[in-house]
């Protein structure tokens, strides 16, 4: 028989002062099962939780009720004041009659009937309460981050230096991504690789961190504190524990017209290679779709000859290696939308149009040119540079819809670098808004517009075609009574739009996190989660989740990595134990569950496997849901969708919910 | 297989070469082309200009007729006409209501289904594949093919591969024997319907586009629509007047052009009905190498 | 339940545009590809993306510069600016519909009266013939203007060329299409 | 019938509707009292049966009341109900149930003024309505019965 405790608190008068909390405590007093009422003036002050512990005590109470404010607000001090009193803290209820009932309605009879309907469902509630405990999860303090660009960079020296293991898997043979081919970064215009580079040697030499480059990500199994995860090492051919990097293969190797990636196709590389000179590891690997040994079925063989420490290894073949990890960062970073998808702009057809990318290998130091601004087509100096923002973006017909976020930032600095190279050289950058919202981003709008005469224009344009070695850009000035203008360019820059890599869909996948629908992974909240997923454990950092900039995407991975410190900083992780369950009963029957798996396909965060039900022999007996604790948040969509209530919730169960509907309307 | 023929209302007038000429080609690789009983004219720009029921009905009616004469397949040389028919097959088979409407200003009963070919689909699929047999000279000149708006725009209806730089054309030339030169103007407007009433505009947009060509080095220009000849073709003098420079490149209909390269004789392709003349067209002509 | 019921309070030009051609105008943003890419910028008087701009806002006075404008009669059709619009925003069919709305309200500009007596004549030819008498609209187009002398050199090569011929070929069932062009009339007198 | 007050019984979710009666009450938005709230995880876990069980008991009018559709705190739970909600809907209109009686609304957090507006809104609607007997004439074998035989009222 159930023993319930109901205390009614005053809030000094906000509930006093409108419900008749003496009437509320007497009429509790009465109800079935209750064994003790009380009402006081603050129950959560001191003496309030004393009261409640003692009463707990004296009364053998098996459940209480606290009629005050919202649970929202003091739950948790109630639960830990039952605690105290000796019993299950799931074992304890509030009833809110404070912003629910006293704050709302004005003091009348009608308004004190409300708290003791509330009191009373809550105290219904409770009857059917069961104690219930944390749940443990032992964590493996390692964290495995996807991606080495500067997300992942990033993230990984900030596990790394808070003392935990770090797993770093890249695909391409060095790390450093898209920040390493940039030229300059806005608003300061500090040199990229001169600041990328240093974090990148750091991450190649930290103690606590391992990284497998040329690798991928081949699948992911487990809970948050334990994964398993298996790595793809795509085969090197090129023993890395014999080669020093000296550089003899690459200078050598005889296939030396392969478009160059890094580059973005503004160069050439040989088919052994590194991808820069600045690459971490700095040891090259073997291109295998290029390298005619493996074209031509064992012709070449050049660079085995000369390798002088014999590191050279044709036979070798990817491994599939096993690791365990506890949390994850996903910073695979983005891709460009390929400009061709524009036929009126020339893209591919007319060498002088490019894209921004490769306007940055041309403005750096280290590009095809050695910085200087030169015309792909002749190799001479333009004169007229005009720049299209929004090539792509913002364009639903074409493009993506979405706002690349980063294009207007990155034009105005190309606009300004060919300035600062080229002082008589005109740029013009068509636009439609300038979106430089960031600390210091729209000053270095204005400097470009106001100190190196960059022109904006505010309009799209049509048309680019070629006549007589110019390139005739068709555009308009909407600032000027929308008046075509005709430009006629030396080149034409594309600032072409930022969209999701083309293998994110297939990570989501074999990771069980969401992405939206243009393949960006999904934050398990907008706003107040932005850095984890709706799986627990696994983490996003930079532009694999939105278009971002290096700041943005050196905080996200920051915040992820903060949130898995804070994981790693005790070895047993504690869950909240309202988490849903599939009820089990003695065999023959062993649930009641069909094992139809509607709750598998509705639950947002993958906690519902399937489960076989077997004989000692082995031979299958049943199918049945199978809720992974680890996983489940508790919002009991499955629950609601079970046909035959097989599953259920801890804390919102069945029961509880049908004893609160029924308490509620039968006074 | 009956190919159904809407020869429109230019080519029974002042583009009769155009008619002429595809009827020779057709012939010579043994196609009969069948004129559809009791066509009435598409309407042009000046339905649509003015009345939306009346630029769907017109065409309406002889896409009805079409197929209640059971043709499968008709063939509109014209690109105006090409572009009104299939608006007006596009509007009629995807929204129900319209088509109600319709058939109650037609009287008449109609599912929208007759497959409608334009000029170019209909060399692709006919011409195209038995051209080798009887194509005995080589053009041996460069020409610019153009295409004008109407049959690379809107997508809807369009059956070019690339709206922006098309090569449906070349490919035929090139069959020819010319060499299709890369030009920028090809799918700009001639300026069309203004042609009559507003001359001067036609002059400009028109000028930009021979002057493209001659810049290009162009022998000649090769249209597949009776008002870009027009007004390619025709309004020369005005272009002359516009551009301030005399420039006489010769502009042909594709079937002349390809008519040409199949031994059919000039007057019969009606090129003396040009105003450009066309001498520089079939000097460049020499016989096909075996 | 709840529903909230918006109350038009007014008929504007862009709700008619959008309920007649079925395109949402916000759509527009403005970012002047239309007019970049228009052949006959250079002529118009308000530029493509403007006109789109004047129903966007409806404000009062915007409706009659668009009705009067000369650029509505311009228009050529021609799609270039719907086959590059990033909003797919197709201009050509609603300067048709914004053709008709001048023509009904009486607002044609002065400057595009050529224009409509041809496209006028042109349909009359059609009306009586079934099919276009190209020297009846020539006859007719330059009754309706006064513009005699117009090509008046053009004529005789024409007819030497075989181009043009005096009599005009005829549908066979001429009534049948002036029934038509009746029927479509009637409909959008009521 | 001047004098009838209707019964309202809100099924809400913790996370946005709640907390928004929460913020009712902290901004001291006064609304009528005949409502009562009953705290949900996530509307994706309200079993609808319970509404007929509700109104079984002597409810007159029901409210449920979620996050905005996106701002789901567990990603898709309010996707769900809405879902069940539609087919639930038909099912009612099926039977002749008059589903104006229930009320599906999104509240969020920061929504007190809103959640105010719709109890006095659907406590209109309802008083207006008259008390629900229905129930009475409705036969409830058409639903499988909950496990309730074992709770004492």
């Amino acid at each position: 028989m159930a023993r319930i405790g109901v205390f009614i608190c005053h809030c000094g008068e906000n509930i006093s002062a409108t419900v008749d909390v003496a009437k509320v405590a007497e009429v509790a007093s009465k109800l079935s099962g209750v064994a003790f009422s009380v009402d006081y003036k603050y129950m959560c002050s001191d003496p309030g939780q004393t009261l409640i512990i003692d009463a707990i005590k004296k009364h053998k109470l098996t459940g209480i009720v606290v009629a005050a404010c919202s649970p929202r607000m003091h739950e948790g001090t109630f639960r830990k004041a039952a605690e105290k009193g000796g019993i299950n803290p799931y074992l304890c209820e509030m009833a809110n009659i404070r912003e629910h009932c006293s704050w709302v309605h004005p003091k009348s009879d009608e308004t004190t009937q409300k708290a003791l309907d509330i009191v009373r469902t809550l105290v219904a509630k409770v009857k059917q309460n069961a104690p219930l405990f944390p749940i443990k999860v032992p964590v493996t303090k390692t964290a495995l981050v996807i991606g080495g660009g500067i997300a992942g960079i990033q993230a990984a020296l900030d596990i790394a230096n808070a003392g935990h293991q770090v797993i770093m898997v890249e695909k391409q043979p060095s790390i450093g991504g898209h920040m390493s081919q940039l030229s300059e970064t806005f608003p300061t215009l500090d040199c990229s690789q001169c600041i990328l580079t240093p974090r990148m040697v750091e991450v190649a030499q930290h103690p606590n961190i391992k990284l497998l480059t040329y690798a991928e990500v081949e699948s992911v199994t487990g809970f948050i504190g334990n994964f398993d995860v298996k790595v793809r090492m795509k085969a090197k051919s090129v023993d890395m524990s014999k080669c020093t990097g000296c550089g003899a293969c690459w200078q050598k190797c005889p296939t030396k017209k392969i478009p160059d990636e890094f580059n973005e196709g503004l160069s050439f590389r040989t088919a052994i290679y590194t991808p820069f000179p600045q690459a971490v590891p700095n040891k090259p690997v073997i291109d295998r779709a290029h390298c005619s040994w493996f074209v031509k079925g064992g012709k070449c063989g050049l660079c085995k000859k000369i390798c002088p420490t014999g590191a050279i290894d044709y036979e070798a073949q990817d491994e599939i290696i096993d690791i365990k990890v506890g949390a994850i960062v996903t910073a695979t970073g983005f891709d460009l939308k390929h400009a061709d998808f524009f036929p009126e702009y020339g893209y591919g057809e007319f060498k002088d149009v490019i894209d921004g990318m490769q306007f940055e290998r041309l403005a750096s130091a280290s590009g095809p040119t050695h910085g200087e601004i030169r015309r792909p087509s002749d190799g001479k100096v333009p004169q007229t540079i005009v720049f299209l923002a929004c090539a792509g973006s913002r364009d639903k017909a074409k493009g993506i819809e979405y706002c690349s976020k980063i294009c207007c930032m990155y034009t105005t600095k190309h606009a300004m670098l060919y300035k600062h190279k080229n002082h008589t050289g005109k740029a013009y950058i068509f636009y439609m808004d300038i979106r430089a919202a960031g600390k210091n981003y729209d000053e270095f709008v204005r400097r470009a517009i106001e100190d190196d005469e960059v022109q904006y224009i505010r309009g799209r344009v049509s048309r680019i075609y070629e006549k007589n070695g110019k390139l005739m850009v068709k555009g308009v000035d909407t600032l000027m009574n929308s008046q075509p203008v005709d430009i006629e360019a030396d080149m034409v820059v594309l600032a072409t739009a930022v969209i999701a890599n083309k293998d994110s869909e297939s990570l989501a996948q074999k990771l069980h996190i969401s992405y939206d629908k243009h393949h960006f992974f999904a934050e398990a909240h907008p706003k107040l989660k932005p850095v984890e997923t709706n799986t627990a454990g696994i983490m996003l950092a930079g532009a694999c989740q939105s278009a971002k900039d290096i700041p943005e995407t050196v905080s996200q991975a920051s915040a992820s990595a903060s949130k898995i410190i804070g994981l790693f900083s005790s070895n047993e992780l504690t869950r909240e134990p309202i988490v849903a369950t599939v009820n089990r009963m003695p065999p023959p029957q062993f649930t009641t569950c069909t094992g139809c798996l509607l709750c598998l396909e509705v639950c947002p965060y993958h906690a519902i496997e399937r489960e076989e039900i077997k004989d000692r022999s082995g031979n299958l007996i049943k199918v049945a849901a199978k809720v992974n604790a680890g996983l489940c948040q508790g919002c009991g969509t499955c629950v609601a969708m079970c046909r035959n209530k097989s599953i259920d919730l801890q804390g919102f169960s069945n029961q509880q919910m049908l004893s609160e509907v029924i308490a509620l309307l039968n006074s | 297989m009956r190919i159904g023929y809407y020869p429109g209302c230019s080519l029974e007038g002042s583009s009769k070469e155009y008619s002429d000429s595809l009827l020779a080609v057709a012939e010579k690789c043994g196609i009969t082309l069948e004129e559809i009983k009791g066509w009435s004219c598409c309407g042009a720009s000046a339905a649509h200009n003015l009345n939306h029921d009346l630029a769907i009905a017109l065409p309406a009616r002889t896409l009805a007729l079409a197929e209640n004469q059971q043709f499968a397949e008709i063939l509109v040389p014209c690109a105006a006409c090409y572009s009104r028919l299939a608006t007006s097959k596009y509007e009629v088979t995807n929204n129900d209501t319209t088509r109600k409407r319709m058939e109650s200003f037609l009287d008449l009963k109609f599912k929208g289904d007759v497959q409608i070919l334009s000029v170019i689909e209909f060399l692709q699929k006919y011409i195209y594949p038995v051209a080798d047999k009887y194509i005995v000279n080589k053009l041996n000149q460069k020409t610019a093919c153009y295409y004008g708006c109407l049959l690379a725009r809107p997508k809807e209806i369009s059956t070019l591969e690339h709206t922006e730089n098309p090569m449906e054309m070349e490919d035929v030339m090139a069959k020819a024997g010319a060499t299709p030169i890369d030009w920028a103007f090809k799918t700009e407007c001639c300026g069309a319907g203004l042609s009559v009433s507003r001359t001067d505009i036609v002059a400009k947009l028109s000028g930009k586009i021979i002057e493209d060509a001659a810049d290009r080095g162009a022998d000649s220009i090769v249209v597949a629509c009776p008002m870009c000849h027009m007004n390619l073709d025709m309004r020369r003098p005005e272009i002359k007047k516009q551009l301030k420079k005399d420039i006489n490149i010769p502009v042909l209909f594709i079937t002349q052009a390809l008519g040409l390269s199949m031994g059919i004789s000039a007057d019969k392709l009606g090129l003396n009905k040009h105003y450009v003349p066309t001498d520089k067209v079939t000097s460049c002509i020499v016989k096909k190498e075996a | 339940m709840h529903e909230t019921t918006h109350q038009n309070h007014a008929n504007t030009l862009k709700l008619q545009v959008e309920k007649s051609t079925g395109i949402n105008v916000s759509h527009c943003y403005q970012c002047g590809k239309c007019t970049a890419g228009c052949p006959l910028n250079e002529e118009m008087d308000i530029m493509p993306n403007q006109i789109l701009r004047m129903l966007q806002l409806e404000l009062p006075g915007y409706e009659d510069k668009i009705l009067s404008s000369l650029s509505i009669w311009l228009c050529l059709a021609c799609d270039t600016c719907y086959s590059r619009c990033p909003q797919e925003v197709k201009l050509s069919q609603i300067m048709d519909f914004l053709r008709q709305e001048s023509l009904r309200q009486n607002k044609v500009n002065p400057q595009a009266k050529d224009i409509l007596k041809f496209h006028q004549a042109f349909l009359q030819s059609v009306k009586q013939n079934g099919k276009l008498h190209e020297v009846g609209l020539t006859i007719d187009y330059k009754l309706k203007t006064l513009n005699l002398m117009q090509d008046v050199f053009l004529a005789p090569s024409m007819f030497a060329k075989g181009k043009l011929s005096i009599f005009p070929h005829k549908v066979q069932n001429v009534k049948e299409i002036a029934k038509i062009f009746k029927k479509i009339s009637d409909s959008t007198k009521v | 019938m001047s004098d009838f007050e209707p019964k309202i019984v809100a099924f809400v979710c913790n996370w946005c509707t709640y907390a928004g009666a929460d913020l009712a009450g902290t901004s001291r938005i006064k609304y009528a009292s005949n409502v009562r709230v009953i705290r949900f995880p996530c509307t994706g876990r309200i079993d609808f049966m319970l509404l007929i069980k509700a109104f079984e008991n002597g409810a007159d009018g029901i409210i449920v009341s979620g996050c905005h559709p996106n701002d789901c705190h567990y990603t898709s739970g309010n996707f769900h109900a809405r879902r069940r909600w539609i087919v639930f809907r038909s099912l009612l209109d099926f039977i002749g149930f008059d589903t104006d009686r229930i009320t599906f609304s999104w509240v969020s957090a920061a929504e007190g003024t809103k959640w105010a507006n719709v109890v006095d809104e659907v406590t209109d609607k309802v008083r207006a309505k008259g008390p629900f007997t229905d129930f009475k004439k409705m036969d409830f074998s058409l639903f499988p019965q909950l496990e309730d035989e074992t709770i004492t009222k």
